[in-house]
């Protein structure tokens, strides 16, 4: 957490930028070791986290800043990285942290949503008061373990010519 | 084209909303004024036809269940089509597959 | 300019996360106004940007700083911005400016394509020395012109169901 | 699958090669080692099929054009297929497109 971020984004509160965001996220993860499926999950749940920032937090101005930093989370036991670890902060109204706490599974209504897709989405996720002010979401999504062999090797020779890793 | 449409046709028993493209906090207040407009038509059938949307946020869902509430109060059928897996796994996280008539395509749409 | 960028990244010189960035690019360039082969070649150019800055700047050492801002360039006569500006920074070993002309458009060989991607792919490219240290790229692209009515009234009534803006 | 494969079989009359994904300078080299690979057995033909990459950059076209190099040596016909839009428009800018056999699909290339 200390060490520097690989990525360091600083963006305004315009819902324009959301999918730059969202695919510089996705796109990332993908290299970082997750599947199409868990990066689009992951880009929504940056999505959710910038939404709620811009509706709850900035009450929709759209020239606010919001920082966004990426670190790869880990390294599996051929030394890739496989992970992913996203901050995402602002400098809007202060909340409580345990008042974030997403809907109930079975309420089943539309709203109260976006904690909900964060929390279910990722692995780890801790909101925190900044030291001066705004709110600082910290996540951490961890990549499934590869089967198969390294990437590197996964070169396969056959007429349907896929892989198995 | 150098934003992404919506498109609305008269077909399969009813209105097809075809929007395009990824549907977020920034797209999603156009497809609402879409589908109120399709939903002040009264159609018997209003489907809201997915297949060229690449992601959706909780937005998307959000302007989706308010179609739904209004479509119901007129007795208009709404149903979804066209889904793909990502668009898929936000119904599903969200709980909401369940609340919605969820076909694979336009074809599969009985009467169409 | 002078003004603060709509979107400001610091990311570290690893070819690793080349996708991310031009991705991000590519998805904000389509919301101000470019089609998808359009915006496919804008991230070209950025993602040839960084390469040459990872290769022939950094000497291929993945731990040192890239900058990228991003601009909406322009507004078009209904106030939708309509273009992009782009500048990306390093602080890697300084370059003349006239150096770096791309190779000639009848000299076919491969190599030597990046700058020319470059400058055939944006409108205006101009290489600078930065103050202390590192070289700065500043790119703009215009959004061609959009014909048809504006995008909130471009739903259609018919059996196609495509506007024609 | 955590990351894009390479494909490679034998095809259309020599050994095709599928590369899926983006190509750019993270991922060329991955591609580079496959195609030397290839060359080493001097198939009669090569070919590369891009129908699953979508997107490429100079790193991409510069390990194009040593395998088409190390295969001119080698007497192996090299042809490339499967190109959408956006990788066809950096062959135009990069004006390679008339230094390689491209055509549109597999099932396109004669005797295969
Ligand atoms: N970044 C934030 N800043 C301030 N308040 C927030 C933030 N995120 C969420 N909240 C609060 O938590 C509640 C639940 O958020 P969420 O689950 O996204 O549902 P919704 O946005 O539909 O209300 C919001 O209504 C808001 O009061
Ligand atoms: N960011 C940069 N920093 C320093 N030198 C550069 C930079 N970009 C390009 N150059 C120089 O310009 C030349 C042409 O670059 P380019 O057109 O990308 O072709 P190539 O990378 O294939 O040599 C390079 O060989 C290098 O000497």
């Amino acid at each position: 957490m200390d060490e520097r971020p690989h990525i360091h984004i600083e963006l305004v509160s315009d819902p324009i930028y959301l999918s730059g965001a969202r695919e510089l996220v996705g796109s990332v993860a993908r290299r970082l070791g997750f599947d199409d499926l868990q990066c689009s999950k992951i880009a929504l749940a940056v999505d959710e986290a910038l939404c709620n920032i811009i509706r709850h937090g900035y009450d929709r101005a759209a020239d606010r800043p919001i920082w966004i930093s990426v670190w790869p989370a880990g390294r599996d036991e051929s030394g890739r990285p496989s992970g992913i670890r996203l901050v995402i902060e602002d400098e809007a109204r202060q909340v409580e942290p345990n008042a974030l706490k997403g809907r109930e599974l079975d309420d089943v209504r539309p709203g109260g949503l976006g904690v909900h897709i964060i929390r279910e989405v990722m692995d780890d996720v801790v909101y925190a008061k900044r030291k001066d002010k705004g709110m600082r979401l910290s996540m951490v999504k961890h990549a499934p373990r590869r089967d198969g062999p390294g990437r590197t090797c996964s070169v396969t020779l056959g007429r349907d010519g896929e892989g198995s890793a | 084209m150098s934003e992404q449409e919506i498109g609305i046709a008269n077909a399969a028993g009813g209105i097809v909303v075809t929007p395009e493209g990824d549907i977020d906090m920034h797209r999603s207040p156009e497809l609402r004024s879409a589908l109120r407009g399709v939903n002040d038509q009264r159609p018997p059938r209003l489907v809201v036809n997915l297949a060229k949307v690449g992601y959706m946020d909780s937005s998307g869902l959000a302007t989706l269940v308010e179609c739904m509430r209004t479509a119901k109060g007129h007795k208009t059928e709404m149903i979804l089509c066209g889904m793909n897996d990502r668009v898929r796994a936000i119904f599903d996280i969200a709980r909401l597959d369940q609340f919605f008539i969820i076909v694979p395509t336009v074809d599969d749409i009985v009467g169409s």
